[in-house]
């Protein structure tokens, strides 16, 4: 039941958080002012009028980044588990972590020499 | 045989965001919005694993396919510019395509799923263990050599593999 | 037995008073999560207080000091303000992401406050994954820059965002493996857990290598200087959050200021003891002050940082973090493993809970940790003086006349 | 406790509509989602069985985890995939993407 409990907590709590920032943003609307126009809701971009399409090209580099957190994160998520029963485990099971962070280093150690961690 | 209590309701609104985020995805033109409805269906299904007690593969959920995966597919719409050219988000053979999977639907519903584990189905008198393992104990079997080990440095592999060809595919060569 | 009813004994006071189980457990759910999320509200407000008056302490200025006594109520002043400014959308922006937004990234801030533990008896849901849980909200982070970003039709909150997302993914990674060594040495993912396990030693003394990576990672992940890129005035305008105006620019600002505060605090329960601290066990209310104190010894160390370095730029950030912190986490895993298993083959592995018994396991961790460093020091000198000699090589300076450098401070 | 063949059925559901979305869209970008949301209908089933059939046993659990790792591989190396057809061809519709095809 305790552990229902816990739960039920957070499943309130995540009911409960979105309506803290709402309250004054709704808030903020009955009281302030609203007249728009259309220069006041213009794109704003460095003072003078904005040129072209907003989804400008970028470069392949963000996924790049974004591809090697992926696989990071993947990785390390499995570490957890092994983390938390690390003390009840033998020689053996520092072995096996020492094989799996060997591949996760590897795979940097490639990035690495490949360039593709600079940001130009 | 279904009480309306605390996890009945919470089943309810996690159905509801999995499947409505999932049909989100396949209808909606603008694909920010479907990657948006992704997450949704994604986020509905963690709220699945915590009620079969496995808060370990929600926090997995959030984490790779929230924090990690659809940020990727963010980063490929942009790259791609995929959302602003499409007139047509159907190919020509979509209401075959429909028809197929609604009745794939029906076959597994009333095919499988309710002969065997529906209401008077054959295993449906099955005692649920209030016992079940927990996070260490999926620690432990993953470093056992008598259990999965070997899938474990190999999943680790495999995507160091997919790391570097993902990495050979995605940069230019022009560069 | 009790008469006063508190949110202790809220449910057996419910129920003593007729209520049916179910309306009372709900209640005091209900009451609990009021009380937790108020809580990281009436702080913010304080906040932005204190960060002002240290910034300006640092920098020779008096800050704010008009409303209020000592100015204290001048956040309050500004909230009014902000409530009454008019929010403006700009045109092209997807209305119903771009009001979400704002919502999300204070929500997510305070979702964090849920598996904080304050004291002995007074935590919002002890989780059993609750390190975790803390990782995953936080990484729901990134999707409310993204929404931000390309919700606006603005190019450089568009492109403020991207830097931002790729900043927040690649320091997610040392912040994460810094968290897997306290796991590896309490042995438990529960929040309450982990600080009774720090009961006779500090997490500080045993890892003082993954402390150092946290906290820098934090850092970044919370947008403070020097990995303030998120508002990046100068070189991309400002960031994500350009074309928000009014309450939910507010909202931003509240959820940057709260998060880095948040930090702090976990910072302080994993790695700093918690609540620990001398009769927390006879009066556990004790908990609140001295988890208060070592939170505000992490805070107040970031704000000074913050306002003594500058800026760096974004090749530096993304090069820090590949190629310093994660290497260094990884290696810190394995020596920690490691080490722990040595330590365990020869027997020093405590037997008890008081300090002596835990002193060999941390002095071995302690040693572990300083070679680490060491070593990282030593490639550091060598690469610094194998660049200077280069350097000097290619243009040889005249060290008489040497130009007179004037430090950027702060901003 | 919510009856299993419940997550049965809402899985199935999942499942079913990614499936439609992987035949029917145009966008090779969708299509990999339609695929995610199989992926991740299969991992609630994997974890239903779990809970409610063989709950002492890790097969389940260790199951979705690899699961989760074929999925991450599968959308880092098909979302480099896009990205590179995309340069090559200045299209993300599978349609035009029909070299092979004779």
């Amino acid at each position: 039941m305790a552990v229902v409990n816990e739960w039920a907590f957070i499943g309130v709590f995540f009911a409960i958080a979105w309506v803290f920032p709402f309250v004054p943003i709704f808030g903020a609307r009955l009281l302030a002012p609203h007249k728009p126009n259309a220069i006041k809701q213009s794109t704003y971009e460095c003072g003078v009028e904005t040129v072209g399409d907003t989804w400008v090209q970028f470069k392949v580099q963000y996924y790049i980044y974004g591809l090697i957190f992926l696989v990071f994160d993947v990785e390390i998520v499995f570490l957890f588990p092994w983390a938390l029963a690390y003390s009840q485990l033998d020689f053996f099971g520092f072995f096996a972590g020492l094989v799996f962070v060997f591949f996760l280093f590897d795979a940097l150690v490639y990035a690495w020499r490949k360039d593709a961690l600079e940001w130009v | 045989m279904f009480e309306l209590n605390a996890q009945s309701i919470a089943f309810i609104l996690f159905a509801l965001f999995s499947l409505g985020g999932a049909l989100g995805v396949v209808t909606t033109r603008n694909l920010i919005h479907a990657t948006l409805y992704l997450i949704l269906s994604l986020f509905g299904a963690a709220g699945f694993f915590v009620l079969l007690s496995a808060p370990f593969m929600a926090a997995v959920q959030v984490l790779v396919y929230i924090g990690a995966i659809a940020i990727l597919i963010v980063f490929a719409v942009m790259l791609t510019r995929s959302m602003t050219r499409l007139s047509d988000i159907y190919n020509s053979q979509w209401l075959l395509s429909a028809i197929v999977a609604g009745l794939l639907f029906v076959l597994l519903l009333v095919g499988v799923i309710l002969p065997v584990w529906g209401v008077n189905g054959t295993q449906a008198g099955r005692e649920v263990s209030s016992i079940v393992t927990t996070t260490v104990d999926l620690g432990k079997a993953l470093v056992d050599q008598n259990q999965y080990v070997l899938p474990f440095e190999v999943a680790s592999l495999l995507l160091t593999a997919a790391m570097i060809g993902a990495i050979v595919v995605a940069r230019d060569d022009k560069e | 037995m009790n008469d006063v009813c508190s949110i202790n004994n809220l449910t057996q006071c419910l129920l003593d008073g007729g209520v049916s189980p179910d309306l009372a457990n709900l209640l005091t759910i209900l009451g609990g999560v009021v009380l937790v999320a108020t809580v990281p509200l009436v702080t913010v407000i304080f906040l932005i207080w204190i960060e002002r008056k240290i910034a300006a302490r640092v920098q020779d200025r008096l800050g704010p000091n008009r409303v209020g006594p000592f100015g204290l109520l001048q956040s309050v002043a500004d909230a009014v303000k902000m409530l009454t400014k008019e929010d403006i959308t700009p045109m092209g922006a997807d209305k119903f992401i771009y009001n979400l937004a704002p919502i999300i990234a204070f929500a997510t801030v305070v979702l964090i406050w849920a598996i904080i533990p304050f004291t002995p008896l007074h935590i919002g849901a002890d989780l059993s994954i609750g390190i975790l849980y803390f990782v995953a909200v936080a990484s729901i982070g990134t999707v409310k820059i993204m929404i931000a970003g390309w919700s606006s039709n603005n190019k450089y909150a568009l492109l403020g965002a991207f830097r931002t997302i790729a900043q927040l993914l690649s320091y997610e990674v040392p912040l994460v493996l810094s968290l897997l060594i306290p796991v590896m040495i309490a042995g438990t993912l529960g929040m309450q857990d982990m600080v009774r396990a720090q009961g006779s030693m500090w997490f500080v003394f045993m890892a003082p290598v993954a402390a150092v990576m946290f906290f820098i990672a934090n850092l970044a992940e919370t947008g403070r200087a020097p990995f303030d890129l998120l508002e990046a005035e100068s070189e991309i305008i400002a960031g994500y959050n350009i074309e928000y105006s009014g309450f939910k620019w507010g909202m931003f600002m509240a959820g940057e200021f709260m998060h880095a505060f948040t930090a702090a605090l976990l910072a302080a329960v994993i790695f700093l003891g918690g609540w620990w601290g001398p009769f927390v066990e006879q009066v556990p209310a004790l908990g609140f002050v001295y988890l208060g104190l070592k939170t505000a010894v992490v805070y107040i160390f970031g704000l000074i940082l913050r306002s003594t370095v500058p800026r760096v730029r974004i090749d530096q950030l993304m090069a820090l973090n590949w190629k310093w912190l994660v290497p260094i986490s990884v290696a810190n895993v394995l020596i920690t493993a490691l080490l722990l298993k040595v330590v365990d083959a020869i027997g020093l592995a405590p037997q008890s809970g008081d300090f002596f018994a835990h002193l060999p396991q941390t002095l071995v961790l302690l040693v572990g940790n300083l070679v680490l460093m060491f070593g990282v020091a030593t490639v550091l000198r060598n690469r610094g003086r194998a660049q200077r000699l280069a350097d000097e090589a290619a243009h040889p300076v005249e060290h008489e006349d040497a130009p007179v450098v004037v430090g950027a401070v702060g901003h | 406790m919510v009856p299993l063949w419940m997550f049965l059925a809402v899985a199935a559901g999942v499942f079913c509509i990614g499936a439609y979305g992987v035949l029917s869209r145009r966008n090779a970008v969708a299509i990999l989602m339609g695929v995610e949301l199989m992926l991740n209908a299969v991992n609630i089933n994997l974890i239903a069985f779990w809970r409610y059939v063989e709950p002492l046993n890790m097969a389940g659990q260790a199951f979705a985890a690899f699961v989760f790792v074929i999925a991450a591989a599968e959308a880092a190396v098909g979302l480099a995939i896009i990205i590179s057809v995309y340069r090559s061809r200045r299209s993300v519709i599978v349609e035009d993407v029909d070299m092979l095809k004779w």
